[in-house]
C-alpha cells in the first residue's frame, strides 16, 4: 500500500543537518574543557539531546512521517525517563 | 494461491500447502496453525511443570525429607517457575488465542508479518530447548528460583547459564509477537472498524503487545548481564567488585512486574468476550474497560519496587512504590465492577465457558485483594517471601490467567477444531478443579501469615496442618485437570463434528466466519459499522444448538 | 490466628491487616453474593429477554472514586505502621547480625558471638545486618519484622523492641541456596535483669573446658552450631563440601595455587581449611564456596573440631 | 496466499523494534547512572584514561555515515541507483573503519591491563572497576550492533544490485537506514558519558 505519498528529503537539508551535528559535537568536546561543576553533565546531555532530535527528525524522517511516529517516540522516551527517575527514588535517598 | 473466484476455500485444518504432514504445520505461516502450535507446545510443558508442582506439594506433605532432598526441591521450583512464567503464561494467551483470533476478530486475513510470526514460534522453541539443556548438562539443574537473584545466581555451581540464556532467547519471541500484533492492529483493521469498535480481546492484546515491546528488552539485557557476570566477572552485581545486588532486583522487576500484566491483560480480554456473549447483553462500560486496560499497561510500568520492600531500598522509594501499587489496583477494580454489571439484567446462559468466567471473577478477586495486602508497607514486611505471596500469585496467575485460558479454550473450541466437546464432563472437571484449587491455595495464605517462608523444602512442625490440606488439594485439582484435558483431547480428535458458525450466539467477527475458519478467514473483508457487543436483536429464542 | 505478637510493631501491623482484610472481605463477599444472586435471578429461564444497557457514567465514576479512597486508606494504614520500623533509634543495644550459608551468628558489643539471639525485653535492639556470601533475610514472624541482609551493603539496619519474653523463631526468608530451609535459629527474649546477668557472665565468652570433658563431643557441638554440617556431612555423602567422615590422617589431593598435589589431612590442614579455605582446594570442589571463618571460629574451637574429626576415624 | 505490500506497516514494525533497542540500551544507561551517582570521582578519573581524540573521530565517522545512508535513500527515491550504491559503499566503509578504531582502542586498554577481572583494575577500586565494566559492556554491545548493521548493509547492497530494491520498493533500505541511525543515536549518548566526563 503505497498510497501514502513519500517525502523526499533534499540532499542539501541533510548536509546542513550534518554540519550542525558536527558543530554540536565540537561544542560538547570544547565545553568539557570549561568548568561548570555539576552542570557539566547537564550541558553534555542537553547537547546530546539536541543532536538526537536532529537525527530523529531529519535522518530518520520523523519530521515527515505520520504524526503517530513522533508521538510514539516521545512516549517511549517519557517512559524511559520516568523509569530512570523512579529508580533514583531509591539511590538518591539510601 | 487464490484465484479470486468465489469457490470455497478449504478449512485451515485441511488445507494442503507446499508441505505435507507435520511440516505443513511447523513451517506454516498461517496464524491459526501457529496458534495451535503454541497451544500444543504449552500443553506439553504445562503438564511437565504441573507434575513438578504436584511433586513439590507431596514433598511438603510432612516436615522433613519425604520424597526429595533440598537440591531436588530447589531445582524443581526453579524449573517450575521458569516453565510456568516464561514458557506458559507470558506467551500464553496472546500466542495461542491472540494468534488464532486476533486477525479474525479485526477482519484481517493474517497478521501483518506472517513469516515473522512463524519465526517467533521457532525462536520460542529454541529458547525452550536451551532452557532444557540446563537440566541435563554442566553442574546440574539450576537452583536459583525463577528470579535469578544476584549474587547467588552467579555463585551457584549449578547450570544457570543455559536457563538464563534460554529465557533471554524466549524474550525475543515475545518481542516479535508484540511487534506483530501492534502493527496488525494499527494497519489491518477491517474498514469501518474504528478504535472504539474493536472488540475487547484485541484491545487487551494491544496493551499487552506494548508492554511486551517496552518491557521485554529490560529482562533481555538483565539476563545478559547475569551471563556476563558469570562468564567474565564484570562486577555489576557483585559486591566484591563494588556492584550492587539490589540493582539487579530493580532491573529484574522493571520487566517482571509489567510482565504480570502481560499475563493478566489478555485474560481480562477473554473474560470481557465471554461475559457479554453468555449474558446476551452488551458489555457494560466499553470505554471504561478500554481505558483501564491502557491505564494498567502504563501505570504497571512504575510499580516494580513492591517486590523489594524489604530489600534495603531507601524509605522514600518504598513510599513511592507502595503508593503507585495502590493506584494500579484501581483499573482492575473498575473492570471487575463492569463485568458484574454486564450480568445485571442479562439473560444468563450457563455453559462451561461461563462457569470458567465466573470462577475467574472469584479467584481474581481473591488474588487481587491479597495483592493489596502485599502492597501495603507494614503488612508486606511481614508477608514478603512467605507462602502468602505464593498463594497470591497462584491465585492471580494460575487463577487469573489459567482460568481465563480454560474459559477461552472451552469458548473457542468449536471454532478452532470444528468439533464439540462433551459439556457434562467439562462441567464436572471444572467443579473438581475449582474445589481442588481452593483447598490447594487457600491454606497457603494462612501459612504465610503464620510466617512460613517460601522456597522451603522443609518446615517446622507448627506449619504441618495447613500443608496437609494444601497437598491434598493438589491431588484433587489434578484429578479435575485430567478430566478436563482428557475430554478436550478426545473431543479434538473424535468429538462430534460441527460446522455451526455461531454456537454461542456471539457478535464478534470470529463467529461470522466458517467453522473451522478457512485458510484466509474471509473471502471478502467485511465492513464493520457496529459496536462489537450489540445484543438488541436478541429475541430471547435460543439458537437451536445452544 | 497468627503467631502471637511480641513486639511493639505488632499493633500497628495488626491494624493495617484488619483494615485491608476488612475491606477485602467486604468486597469479596459482597461481589460474590451479587454474582450468585444474578446467576439465579437473570438465569435465561427466569429472564429470557436481556435489557440493553451500554454503560453508565455516573456509576463508572462512583466505582472509580470509592475504591480510590479506600486504597488510599489502605496505603495510609500500611504506611503509618511501617514508619516506626524505619525510624531506628540510637539508644539501645547494638548487635551485629551475620548471615552466611546457612547460619546466623550475632556479635554483641563486647565481642561475644552467639548462634542464637539473646535480647532483653522492653529495650530497643538495633541489628546491624551483614551477609558474607549471598542475600539472606532476617525474619521474625512474631515481631512482624523482616529485612534482607545484602552483602556489600553498609549501614543496613533494622530494629525492634520485644514486649514479651519467650523463645521465638528467626527464619532466613531470602532464598540462599541448598539449605535455605534449614537456616533458622532462636530468638530468646529475657527479662532485662536476666539478660544483663547473662551478658555479664563472661564464661560464655571464653568457655573454660573442664579437664575431663569429652573434647570430641564438644567439637561436634561446635561443628553443629557453626553450621559446618550444612556443607559437610558426617556420613560420607557429599553435600556442598567433602564429607568429614573418615578422612583425618589420610592423604588428600588438593589444588594449591593451580597445582595439584597430595598432602596430609592433618591438624595443620584442617586449621588452614577453616581460616583460609581457598588456599588448598580439595580436588572436585570449587573455590569460593567455603568462606573463611577467621574471627568466627576461635583457635580453641578449631582444636575441638580437630578432636571431633579425629574421633570420626575411629 | 496473497501477500500485501505495506511499506508503512514494515516501517512501523521497524520503529517498534527500535523502541526495544532503545530500552535495552536505556537500562544500561540506568546502570551507568546509578554507579556514576555512587562513584562520581572515580568515574571522572577513569574517564581520563579514555582517548577523547579517538572517541571524537568515531563520533564524526558515525555522523557522516548517518548522512550517507540518509542520502542514499534520497538517491534511490530519485531513481539514482548508482549514487545510492556509492553512498552505501561509503557507509559500509565507515562502519568498518569504526570497528577498526574500536579494535585499537580496546587493544590499548587491554595492554594497560584495563579489562574486566584484571589485576590492575582490582587495585584501582570499585568505581574504576565499574566504569570499565560499563565501558566494555556498553561499547561492546554497541559494536555488536555495528556488526549487525554491516551485515544488513551488505544484504541491501546485494539486493540493490539485483534490482530487488529500487525506486518504488526500498523499504529494506529505509529500515536498514533506521537501524543505522539508531546505532548512531546510541553513540551520541555513549560518547559524552564515557569520554567527556569532567
Ligand atoms: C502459571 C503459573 C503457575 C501455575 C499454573 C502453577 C501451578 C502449580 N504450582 Fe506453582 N509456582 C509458580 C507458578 C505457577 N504454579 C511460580 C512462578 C512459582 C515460583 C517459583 C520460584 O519460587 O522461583 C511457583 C512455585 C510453586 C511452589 C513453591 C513454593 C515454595 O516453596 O516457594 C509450589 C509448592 O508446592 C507450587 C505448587 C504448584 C502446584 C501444585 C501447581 C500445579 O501443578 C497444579 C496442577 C495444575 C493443573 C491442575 C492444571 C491447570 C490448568 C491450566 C492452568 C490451564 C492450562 C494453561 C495453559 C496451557 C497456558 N508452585
Ligand atoms: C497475573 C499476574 C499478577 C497480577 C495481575 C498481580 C496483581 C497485583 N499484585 Fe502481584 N504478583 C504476581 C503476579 C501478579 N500480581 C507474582 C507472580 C508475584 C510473585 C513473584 C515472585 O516473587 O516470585 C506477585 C507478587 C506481588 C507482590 C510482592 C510480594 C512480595 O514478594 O513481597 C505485591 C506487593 O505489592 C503484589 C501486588 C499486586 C497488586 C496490588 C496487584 C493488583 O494489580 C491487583 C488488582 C486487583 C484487585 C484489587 C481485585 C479486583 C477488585 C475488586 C474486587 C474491587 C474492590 C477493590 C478495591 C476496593 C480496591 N504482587
Ligand atoms: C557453604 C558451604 C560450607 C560451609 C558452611 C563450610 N564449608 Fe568447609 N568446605 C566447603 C567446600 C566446598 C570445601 C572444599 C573446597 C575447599 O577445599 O575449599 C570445604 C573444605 C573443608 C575442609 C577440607 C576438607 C577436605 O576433605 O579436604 C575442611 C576441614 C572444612 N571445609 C571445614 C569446615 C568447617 C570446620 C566448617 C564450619 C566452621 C566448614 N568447613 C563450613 C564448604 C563449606
Ligand atoms: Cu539464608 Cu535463606
Ligand atoms: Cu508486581
Amino acid at each position: 500500500m503505497s498510497e501514502e505519498k513519500t517525502h523526499i528529503v533534499p540532499y542539501k537539508t541533510q548536509i546542513v543537518v550534518l554540519i550542525v551535528l558536527l558543530i554540536l559535537t565540537a561544542l560538547s568536546v570544547a565545553v568539557t574543557q570549561l568548568e561548570f561543576g555539576s552542570y557539566n553533565t547537564l550541558v553534555a546531555m542537553l547537547l546530546a539531546g539536541a543532536k538526537s532530535v536532529l537525527v530523529l527528525a531529519f535522518f530518520m524522517h520523523l519530521k515527515y512521517e505520520k504524526k503517530l511516529f513522533p508521538v510514539m517516540v516521545a512516549a517511549v522516551m517519557v517512559i524511559f525517563l520516568l523509569v530512570l527517575f523512579v529508580t533514583f527514588f531509591d539511590y538518591s535517598y539510601r | 494461491m487464490t484465484d479470486n473466484t468465489r469457490q470455497k476455500q478449504p478449512s485451515f485444518l485441511e488445507y494442503q500447502g507446499r508441505y505435507k504432514g507435520i511440516l505443513g504445520w511447523i513451517l506454516s505461516t498461517d496464524h491459526k496453525r501457529i496458534g495451535l502450535l503454541y497451544l500444543y507446545t504449552m500443553l506439553f510443558f504445562f503438564s511437565v511443570a504441573a507434575i513438578l508442582g504436584i511433586l513439590m506439594k507431596t514433598q511438603l506433605l510432612a516436615p522433613g525429607e519425604t520424597i526429595m532432598g533440598p537440591q531436588t526441591y530447589n531445582s524443581f521450583f526453579t524449573l517450575h517457575g521458569i516453565i510456568m512464567i516464561f514458557i506458559i503464561v507470558v506467551p500464553g494467551l496472546p500466542a495461542v488465542f491472540g494468534n488464532f483470533f486476533l486477525p479474525i476478530m479485526i477482519g484481517a486475513k493474517d497478521v501483518a508479518f506472517p513469516r515473522l510470526n512463524l519465526l517467533s514460534w521457532w525462536v520460542y522453541i529454541i529458547g525452550i530447548l536451551i532452557v532444557l539443556t540446563s537440566q541435563f548438562t554442566g553442574g546440574g539443574p539450576p537452583d536459583t528460583g525463577w528470579t535469578f537473584y544476584a549474587p547467588y545466581s552467579f555463585q551457584t555451581p549449578t547450570n544457570v547459564l543455559p536457563a538464563v540464556f534460554g529465557a533471554f532467547v524466549m524474550g525475543f519471541s515475545s518481542i516479535l509477537t508484540g511487534i506483530n500484533f501492534v502493527v496488525t492492529i494499527h494497519r489491518l483493521r477491517a474498514p469501518g472498524m474504528s478504535w472504539l469498535k474493536m472488540p475487547l480481546f484485541p484491545w487487551t492484546l494491544y496493551g499487552t503487545a506494548w508492554i511486551q515491546i517496552l518491557a521485554t528488552p529490560v529482562i533481555g539485557i538483565t539476563l545478559l548481564l547475569i551471563v556476563a557476570e558469570r562468564m567474565l566477572g564484570i562486577g555489576f552485581f557483585d559486591p566484591a567488585l563494588g556492584g550492587d545486588p539490589i540493582l539487579y532486583q530493580h532491573l529484574f522487576w522493571i520487566y517482571s512486574h509489567p510482565a504480570v500484566y502481560i499475563m493478566i491483560l489478555p485474560a481480562m480480554g477473554v473474560i470481557s468476550e465471554i461475559i457479554p456473549v453468555f449474558s446476551k447483553k452488551s458489555i457494560f462500560g466499553y470505554r471504561a474497560i478500554v481505558l483501564s486496560t491502557m491505564a494498567i499497561a502504563f501505570v504497571g510500568y512504575f510499580v516494580w519496587g513492591h517486590h523489594m520492600f524489604t530489600s534495603g531500598m531507601s524509605g522514600r522509594a518504598l513510599f513511592t512504590f507502595s503508593f503507585l501499587t495502590f493506584l494500579v489496583a484501581i483499573p482492575s477494580a473498575i473492570k471487575v465492577f463492569n463485568w458484574v454489571a454486564t450480568m445485571h439484567k442479562g439473560s444468563l446462559h450457563l455453559h462451561t465457558p461461563f462457569f470458567w468466567a465466573v470462577s475467574f471473577l472469584f479467584v481474581f478477586m481473591v488474588g487481587g485483594l491479597t495483592g493489596l495486602v502485599l502492597g501495603a508497607l507494614a503488612t508486606n514486611v511481614h508477608l514478603h517471601d512467605t507462602h502468602f505471596v505464593v498463594a497470591h500469585f497462584h491465585f492471580i496467575v494460575f487463577g487469573g490467567t489459567g482460568f481465563a485460558f480454560m474459559g477461552a479454550i472451552h469458548y473457542w473450541f468449536p471454532k478452532m477444531f470444528g468439533r464439540m466437546y462433551d459439556a457434562k464432563w467439562a462441567n464436572l472437571g471444572w467443579g473438581i478443579f475449582f474445589i481442588g484449587f481452593l483447598s490447594l491455595y487457600l491454606p497457603m495464605f494462612y501459612l504465610g501469615m503464620m510466617g512460613m517462608p517460601r522456597r522451603y523444602y522443609d518446615y517446622l512442625p507448627e506449619f504441618h496442618g495447613p500443608n496437609i490440606l494444601s497437598s491434598l488439594g493438589a491431588w484433587v485439582m489434578i484429578s479435575g485437570i485430567l478430566i478436563i484435558f482428557a475430554n478436550l483431547i478426545r473431543s479434538a480428535r473424535s468429538g462430534p463434528r460441527t460446522s455451526e458458525k455461531n454456537p454461542w450466539g456471539g457478535k464478534t467477527l470470529e463467529w461470522q466466519v466458517d467453522t473451522p475458519p478457512t485458510l484466509e478467514n474471509y473471502d471478502e473483508i467485511p465492513r464493520v459499522d457496529e459496536t462489537p457487543y450489540d445484543y438488541r436483536d436478541y429475541t430471547g429464542i435460543d439458537n437451536p444448538n445452544n | 490466628m497468627y503467631p502471637l505478637g511480641a513486639s511493639t510493631f505488632v499493633p500497628g501491623v495488626e491494624n493495617a491487616f484488619v483494615f485491608i482484610l476488612g475491606i477485602a472481605f467486604f468486597f469479596l463477599i459482597g461481589i460474590t453474593a451479587v454474582i450468585i444472586y444474578f446467576l439465579f435471578k437473570y438465569n435465561k429461564k427466569r429472564h429470557p429477554k436481556p435489557a440493553h444497557i451500554e454503560g453508565n457514567n455516573t456509576l463508572e465514576v462512583i466505582w472509580t472514586v470509592i475504591p480510590l479512597l479506600l486504597v488510599m486508606g489502605m496505603f495510609y494504614y500500611g504506611y503509618v505502621a511501617w514508619i516506626p520500623m524505619k525510624r531506628i533509634p540510637d539508644e539501645g543495644i547494638h548487635i551485629t547480625a551475620n548471615a552466611r550459608m546457612w547460619s546466623f551468628s550475632f556479635t554483641y558489643e563486647d565481642g561475644r558471638v552467639t548462634d542464637k539471639l539473646y535480647v532483653p525485653k522492653d529495650t530497643a535492639i538495633i541489628l546491624n545486618l551483614n551477609a558474607r556470601d549471598v542475600l539472606h533475610s532476617l525474619y521474625i514472624p512474631a515481631f512482624r519484622v523482616k529485612e534482607d541482609m545484602v552483602p556489600g551493603l553498609t549501614d543496613n539496619r533494622m530494629w525492634f523492641q520485644a514486649n514479651n519474653t519467650g523463645t521465638f523463631t528467626i527464619f532466613c526468608a531470602e532464598y540462599c541456596g541448598l539449605q535455605h530451609a534449614l537456616m533458622y535459629t532462636d530468638l530468646v527474649v529475657m527479662e532485662p535483669e536476666e539478660f544483663w546477668e547473662w551478658y555479664a557472665d563472661t564464661t560464655a565468652l571464653a568457655p573454660v573446658i573442664p579437664e575431663d570433658a569429652n573434647l570430641a563431643l564438644l567439637g561436634r557441638q561446635v561443628v553443629e552450631s557453626k553450621g559446618c554440617i550444612a556443607c559437610h556431612s558426617l556420613d560420607g555423602t557429599v553435600v556442598i563440601g567433602p564429607s568429614f567422615l573418615g578422612k583425618f590422617g589420610d592423604p588428600v589431593r588438593v589444588i594449591t595455587a593451580g597445582e595439584e598435589r597430595e598432602i596430609l589431612y592433618d591438624e595443620e590442614y584442617v586449621r588452614r581449611s577453616i581460616y583460609d579455605p581457598d588456599y588448598d582446594i580439595t580436588v572436585g570442589f570449587r573455590p569460593g564456596q567455603m568462606l573463611s571463618y577467621e574471627g568466627e571460629v576461635s583457635e580453641e574451637e578449631v582444636s575441638l573440631i580437630i578432636e571431633f574429626l579425629r574421633s570420626l576415624n575411629e | 496466499m496473497t501477500i500485501h505490500r505495506d511499506d508503512l506497516g514494515d516501517k512501523f514494525g521497524m520503529w517498534l523494534f527500535i523502541f526495544t533497542e532503545l530500552l535495552l540500551f536505556g537500562m544500561l544507561f540506568v546502570v551507568y547512572a546509578v554507579y556514576r551517582s555512587m562513584h562520581p570521582e572515580a568515574f571522572r578519573i577513569a574517564a581520563e584514561e579514555l582517548d577523547v581524540a579517538l572517541g571524537t573521530i568515531n563520533t564524526v565517522l558515525l555522523l557522516i555515515s548517518s548522512l550517507t545512508v540518509a542520502m542514499s535513500i534520497t538517491a534511490i527515491q530519485k531513481g539514482n541507483k548508482q549514487r545510492a550504491l556509492q553512498l552505501l559503499g561509503v557507509t559500509l566503509l565507515i562502519a568498518i573503519i569504526f570497528l577498526v578504531n574500536k579494535y585499537f582502542e580496546w587493544g590499548a586498554k587491554f595492554e594497560y591491563g584495563f579489562y574486566p577481572g584484571s589485576e590492575v583494575l582490582q587495585e584501582l577500586g570499585f568505581g574504576t572497576i565499574l566504569f570499565f565494566g560499563l565501558y566494555f559492556f556498553m561499547t561492546g554491545i554497541h559494536a555488536l550492533h555495528i556488526l549487525i548493521g554491516i551485515g544488513l548493509f551488505i544484504y541491501v547492497i546485494v539486493q540493490m544490485k539485483n534490482d530487488k530494491i529500487h525506486q518504488t520498493d526500498y523499504v529494506w533500505l529505509e529500515n536498514t537506514g533506521l537501524y543505522w541511525h539508531l546505532v548512531d543515536l546510541i553513540w551520541i549518548f555513549l560518547f559524552p558519558l564515557f569520554y567527556l566526563i569532567h
